[in-house]
């Protein structure tokens, strides 16, 4: 097997991954850095980032509102010492992009323009039109390219920690074209690998969100954080899951049920707002845990439309006018007419609640180290955590570059301390096995399952179990049914068995990754006896602070469902409130 | 629910088990508002899990889905079985060697893209504690169709050029070389020139305008690449025609 | 090593791929011509430097039914390269007033008028009505 | 890599197609015309002979004629690469060498009237 000797490995060239490359690189430009994507880094899902990225900047906002606001819309589960580093550095990191050549939307006197987003009190969020993360991601990736010391391994999937002595030294990781196994002996990793989405029938993710990296490093030891808090964001295309940014509704769309009214009031979120003019934190700038289970609630009135494909309801943009669509809101034109065929300029667009993002992950600390030496965590596979029960729309975007940097500077603080090459023969025979592994996978024969067949299976399982609303038979169900394919997996044969780019085997352990994560979502889930953020349970509806002010924390049993235990909740000056998003008060 | 039955060709090609390229015939039962890429999906899922290609985001902006149909470069992720009829004929994006089935090995456009510097290199250098760069409305429109492009690497199969002289930079790489001469913060033009004004640079582009009719983000890399050459025309000419002006 | 990727040879295919190259194949040829058309004129300098008879032989020559044919292939050639090209000026001559940039239409339809009344003037000065 | 000279060549060739874009066809159509046997005036010989001994027209004549010829050679070139003829070289002596050939004969001639 090649061997790639390397100072610090990255896995994933996302948003996160390509920071912290750059932060590497401009730290100290002797490291050697290795950046491994499964993809080319633009392919990264960061580039489907509509919206934009939180940050403090205009002179009526204050780093005091940025955490008061993501604390509460996190329902306290956030840690605050890790917010506070987040909104401190988020300006610092977007003004870093704007230097980077970010083509950043602007005011008429050339200061960058922000926009209003769910759940922020002020207007706070940075934009690009509505393709704020695809910029993100060509602003990094380009400028990447700038330093000689980022090697990049393109279109490398990665399949194993290599860990010995205690310590992550390394990974193992397939080259697509050629199907060859190598093992990279990286000093340090940093995983950046994404969400993981995809374990859900109807998401806004790529294909390539499955929780790779989380399921790396679970598998290696490190604990999942809150994996329960899975986030459906309120506004997708019911025919595809594309996404239709939050920003329509910050720009003043607003969202009907089938008799033409705005039932957002009906849900805590009153009183109803002028037509055009949206005001910060209420009505249809509230969070959107909230807006989700309004639309389950009046879907289970019978409020709702009903389309081809399934419940939905509208959303209005018809009074924003052309001339504000076309200039801030392009891309969701473009979509809504392609793959709906309605043009919001005339027509009302029928929209639902759909899989969007990961609240939980890696568990890392403050700094993005993971309890594991030598691994570092950033982006939406880690748990810092930021988001707490709900993450807040743009602070994503904001989070990753600024704990993708923070994982690289821990990385290079670690590196300086001393960190050691490990035993050579004890990490070859770990790469051996990793590659034992992959080869029997593509030899096995006699399988009866199908790999398109159990990944509907897992996927209908979340769906109908782990969805907006939960219940403990549900749940329970749904960690035996997660249980069972974990087994029947291990029992998989390929079709394809090549070595080229053989996409077979590439879904295949994505699948491996996929059901892992998913087992964690579920079992911590029904540990999780309460209603909080995005996690609610209609046999336990109301916050329990005195039991479940604390991270859960999923360990990986092997075969064995995994063993789920908590951590207490960070709390330096916000104590649990109640999160309030009627209006017209202050 | 309408559902309608395609008749897909695909090109398949397995280096490990075939000496050259060849279709295979699948009738796939779709949907009337799939893509192509959503029969693709259908048929690696039910009827062919062998079959290889890229795709991720399914809206049009990660750029992995490019490929040829019905002899046209197009994403997938945005190609409408409606707007065809008949047997709909797909390939791997001409002019770019193939790695097997559907994807092609674009190793060149990366080496290229590296080449001409895509990144700000700014004009006056400012910490970050001073804030961002001044830049009206207009100045971003100077540039910003130019930050569009998605890299699909389409407009590389729709220009002959690229496919006759592979050495020939390419469509997407210069526009994003352009962008940033474009940019009111860069200064890094000159630095760009020793590539892009180079004779593999834009002088290749025969301005057969393929470039910009396929393009899917309407980055118009045709229009950037004449503006290189008029301007590099008269970058030559004031450097050789009145050499005072050099120092 | 398993890679074996797969290079396909181009030639004359592309032409065939889209209307649009043979289109584009047209727009080129109109330099045969154009160019053909211009020698000829550099012939007829030459005869009209030789003189009246020289001058009226070359005029002459003009007349005969495959020079008819060729001149009237080289005006509808030539006039498919003004439309193209015009069609293509604001590519590379892009304007922007303020924020935004003038319209393609705008920036051709120009250029059109301009031919329209710049050909008109000629043919005045020729004193060809 | 060094910056490339072909703005020699593509200048005129830019210059050659704007020009020829504006006043060719209307010379055309001036020739054509005087085949049909409906003779513009310019064209008799007194007129012609008077009209091109003025310097000034013959300049613009041989800077008209260069550049129409210049153009059409750098478009003959290119077309000839797309074509399959691989002797770019060979292609861009001939074709550049016949426009400048034909522009020189075209001033000879001019200074004889
Ligand atoms: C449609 C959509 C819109 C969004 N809009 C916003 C918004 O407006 N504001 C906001 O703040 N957030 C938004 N988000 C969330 C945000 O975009 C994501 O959370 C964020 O981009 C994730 O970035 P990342 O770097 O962690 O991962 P990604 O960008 O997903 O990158 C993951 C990387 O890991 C690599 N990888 C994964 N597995 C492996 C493996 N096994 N081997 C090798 N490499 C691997 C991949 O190749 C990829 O490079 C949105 C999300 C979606 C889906
Ligand atoms: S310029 Fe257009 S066609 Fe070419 S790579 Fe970019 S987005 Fe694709
Ligand atoms: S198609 Fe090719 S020749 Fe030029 S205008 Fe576009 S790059
Ligand atoms: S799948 Fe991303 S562009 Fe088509």
């Amino acid at each position: 097997m090649e061997t790639v000797r390397t100072d610090v490995a990255i896995v994933g060239a996302g948003g996160a991954g390509l920071r912290a490359a750059i932060a590497l690189a401009e730290a100290d430009p002797k490291l050697r850095i290795t950046l491994i994507s499964k993809v080319y880094p633009m392919r990264s899902h960061t580039c489907a980032a509509e919206g934009g990225a939180a940050g403090v900047i205009k002179p009526d906002d204050s780093l005091e509102h940025h955490f008061n606001d993501t604390v509460g819309g996190g329902d306290w589960l956030c840690d605050q010492d890790a917010v506070d580093y987040l909104v401190q550095e988020a300006p610092r990191e977007l003004i870093q992009l704007e230097h980077w050549g970010c083509p950043w939307s602007r005011e008429a006197d050339g200061s960058v323009a922000v926009r209003p987003f769910g759940g922020m009190k002020k207007q706070r969020t940075w934009f690009a039109a509505d393709k704020s993360g695809f910029h993100i991601l060509h602003t990094l990736f380009q400028t990447s390219l700038k330093y000689p010391s980022i090697e990049r391994l393109d279109e490398y999937y990665a399949t194993e920690l290599l860990v010995d002595e205690g310590r992550c030294q390394g990974l193992t990781a397939i080259e697509m074209r050629s199907g060859q196994m190598r093992q990279i002996r990286a000093r340090a990793v940093i995983m950046a690998g994404g969400g993981a989405g995809r374990m859900f029938p109807f998401t806004t993710n790529g294909a390539i969100k499955t929780g790779d990296g989380m399921a790396l490093a679970y598998r290696a030891g490190v604990p999942l954080k809150d994996m329960e808090f899975v986030q459906y964001h309120p506004t997708g295309l019911p025919s595809t899951g594309t996404l239709l940014t939050e920003a329509c509704r910050g720009e003043g769309g607003v969202l009907l049920n089938k008799h033409g009214r705005r039932f957002l009031q009906d849900y805590g979120m009153s009183p109803e707002t002028p037509l055009g003019k949206p005001v910060l934190k209420t009505m249809e700038l509230g969070p959107r845990d909230r807006v989700s289970q309004a639309f389950w609630h009046e879907q289970r009135k019978g409020n709702m439309i009903a389309t081809q494909w399934g419940d939905a309801m509208l959303l209005d943009m018809r009074h924003l006018g052309e001339k504000k669509i076309n200039e801030r809101l392009p891309l969701v034109r473009d979509m809504s007419i392609s793959y709906m065929g309605v043009d919001p300029v005339t027509d009302p667009v029928p929209v639902r609640p759909v899989v969007h993002y990961m609240m939980g992950g890696i568990h890392t600390d403050i700094r993005a180290a993971t309890p594991l030496a030598g691994l570092f965590a950033a982006g939406e596979c880690a748990c810092v955590s930021i988001n707490g029960a709900n993450r807040l729309g743009s602070n994503s975007l904001t989070e990753l570059l600024v704990f993708g940097r923070r994982a690289a500077l821990s990385a290079a603080e670690y590196l300086a301390s001393g960190a050691r090459q490990g035993d050579d023969a004890a990490l070859e025979s770990g790469a051996q096995g990793a590659q034992a592994k992959v080869r029997e996978l593509i030899q096995r024969t006699g399988g009866r399952e199908t790999l398109a067949g159990l990944r509907r299976e897992m996927m209908h399982t979340l769906e109908q179990n782990a969805g907006i609303y939960r219940s403990g038979d549900g749940l329970a169900e749904a960690c035996a049914k997660l249980a069972e394919l974990r087994r029947r997996y291990a029992a998989i044969e390929l079709h394809d068995k090549t070595n080229v780019y053989n996409t077979d085997l590439l879904q295949a352990l994505e699948l491996g990754s996929m059901l892992d994560c998913a087992e964690a979502v579920a079992v911590s889930a029904l540990e999780r006896k309460e209603s909080r953020g995005a996690h609610q349970r209609l046999d336990y509806v109301e916050r329990d602070d005195a039991r479940y002010l604390k991270h859960s924390l999923a360990h990986y049993q092997g075969e064995a469902a995994p063993r789920v235990d908590y951590l207490d909740v960070v709390i330096t000056r916000s104590q649990p409130g109640v999160r309030d998003y009627s209006g017209g008060h202050e | 629910m309408s559902e309608r039955v395609v008749e897909l060709e695909v090109l398949r090609y397995n280096p490990e088990t075939d000496r050259e390229p060849h279709f295979r015939r699948y009738s796939v039962p779709c949907r009337e508002e799939w893509v192509v890429l959503d029969a693709l999906n259908h048929v690696k899922e039910n009827i062919d899990p062998t079959l290889s290609y890229r795709w991720s985001c399914h809206m049009a902006v990660c750029g992995s889905c490019g490929m040829m149909i019905n002899r046209e470069p197009k994403l997938a992720c945005k190609s409408f079985l409606r707007d065809y009829q008949g047997v709909i004929r797909v390939e791997p994006l001409a002019h770019f060697p193939i790695e097997r089935d559907l994807v092609t090995v674009i190793d060149d456009f990366v080496a290229k893209l590296k080449r001409v510097k895509p990144y700000l290199i700014p004009k006056q250098p400012k910490a970050l504690e001073d804030g961002e760069y001044r830049q009206t409305p207009a100045q971003l429109k100077r540039y910003k169709q130019f930050t569009l492009c998605i890299n699909c690497m389409l407009c590389y199969a729709a220009c002959p050029e690229y496919g006759l002289i592979p050495k020939f930079i390419g469509p997407a790489a210069l526009s994003l070389a352009h962008r940033y001469n474009q940019d009111s913060r860069d200064g890094g033009r000159e630095e760009r020139q020793q590539e892009i004004a180079a004779t593999e640079g834009v002088w290749e582009c025969a301005f057969v305008g393929a470039c910009s009719e396929v393009c899917p983000e309407h980055v118009d890399p045709a229009a950037a690449l004449q503006q290189v050459k008029i301007k590099s025309t008269v970058d030559w000419y004031l450097e050789h025609a009145m050499p005072w002006l050099n120092k | 090593m398993s890679r074996k990727p797969y290079v396909r040879a181009l030639r004359w295919e592309w032409l065939t791929r889209h209307p649009r190259y043979p289109r584009y194949l047209l727009r080129e040829l109109s330099c045969l011509f154009i160019g053909g058309w211009t020698l000829m004129m550099v012939w007829g300098l030459a005869r009209l430097a030789q003189g009246p008879e020289a001058w009226a032989a070359f005029l002459d020559a003009l007349r005969s039914p495959a020079s008819i044919v060729l001149q009237a292939l080289a005006l509808a050639f030539a006039v498919y390269h003004s439309v193209t090209w015009f069609n293509l000026t604001p590519k590379a001559l892009p304007l922007q007033l303020g924020e935004d940039f003038v319209a393609d239409r705008v920036i051709s339809g120009a250029h059109f008028a301009v031919w329209g009344l710049l050909s008109l003037a000629v043919l005045l000065l020729a004193g060809a009505f | 890599m060094a910056r490339s000279n072909k703005p020699i060549v593509w200048g005129p060739f830019a210059a050659g197609g704007t020009l020829t874009a504006f006043l060719t066809p209307v010379l055309i159509l001036l020739t054509l015309l005087a085949a049909l046997g409906h003779v513009p005036d310019l064209l008799a010989y007194d007129r012609m002979h008077a009209f091109a001994a003025h310097w000034l027209v013959k300049v613009a004549t041989v800077a008209v004629v260069f550049l129409s010829l210049w153009s059409a050679a750098h478009r003959l070139r290119i077309t000839c690469y797309d074509l399959g003829v691989r002797a770019d070289t060979l292609v861009a002596a001939i074709v550049y060498a016949i426009a400048v050939a034909a522009s020189v004969a075209a001033a000879a001639y001019l200074l004889l009237i």
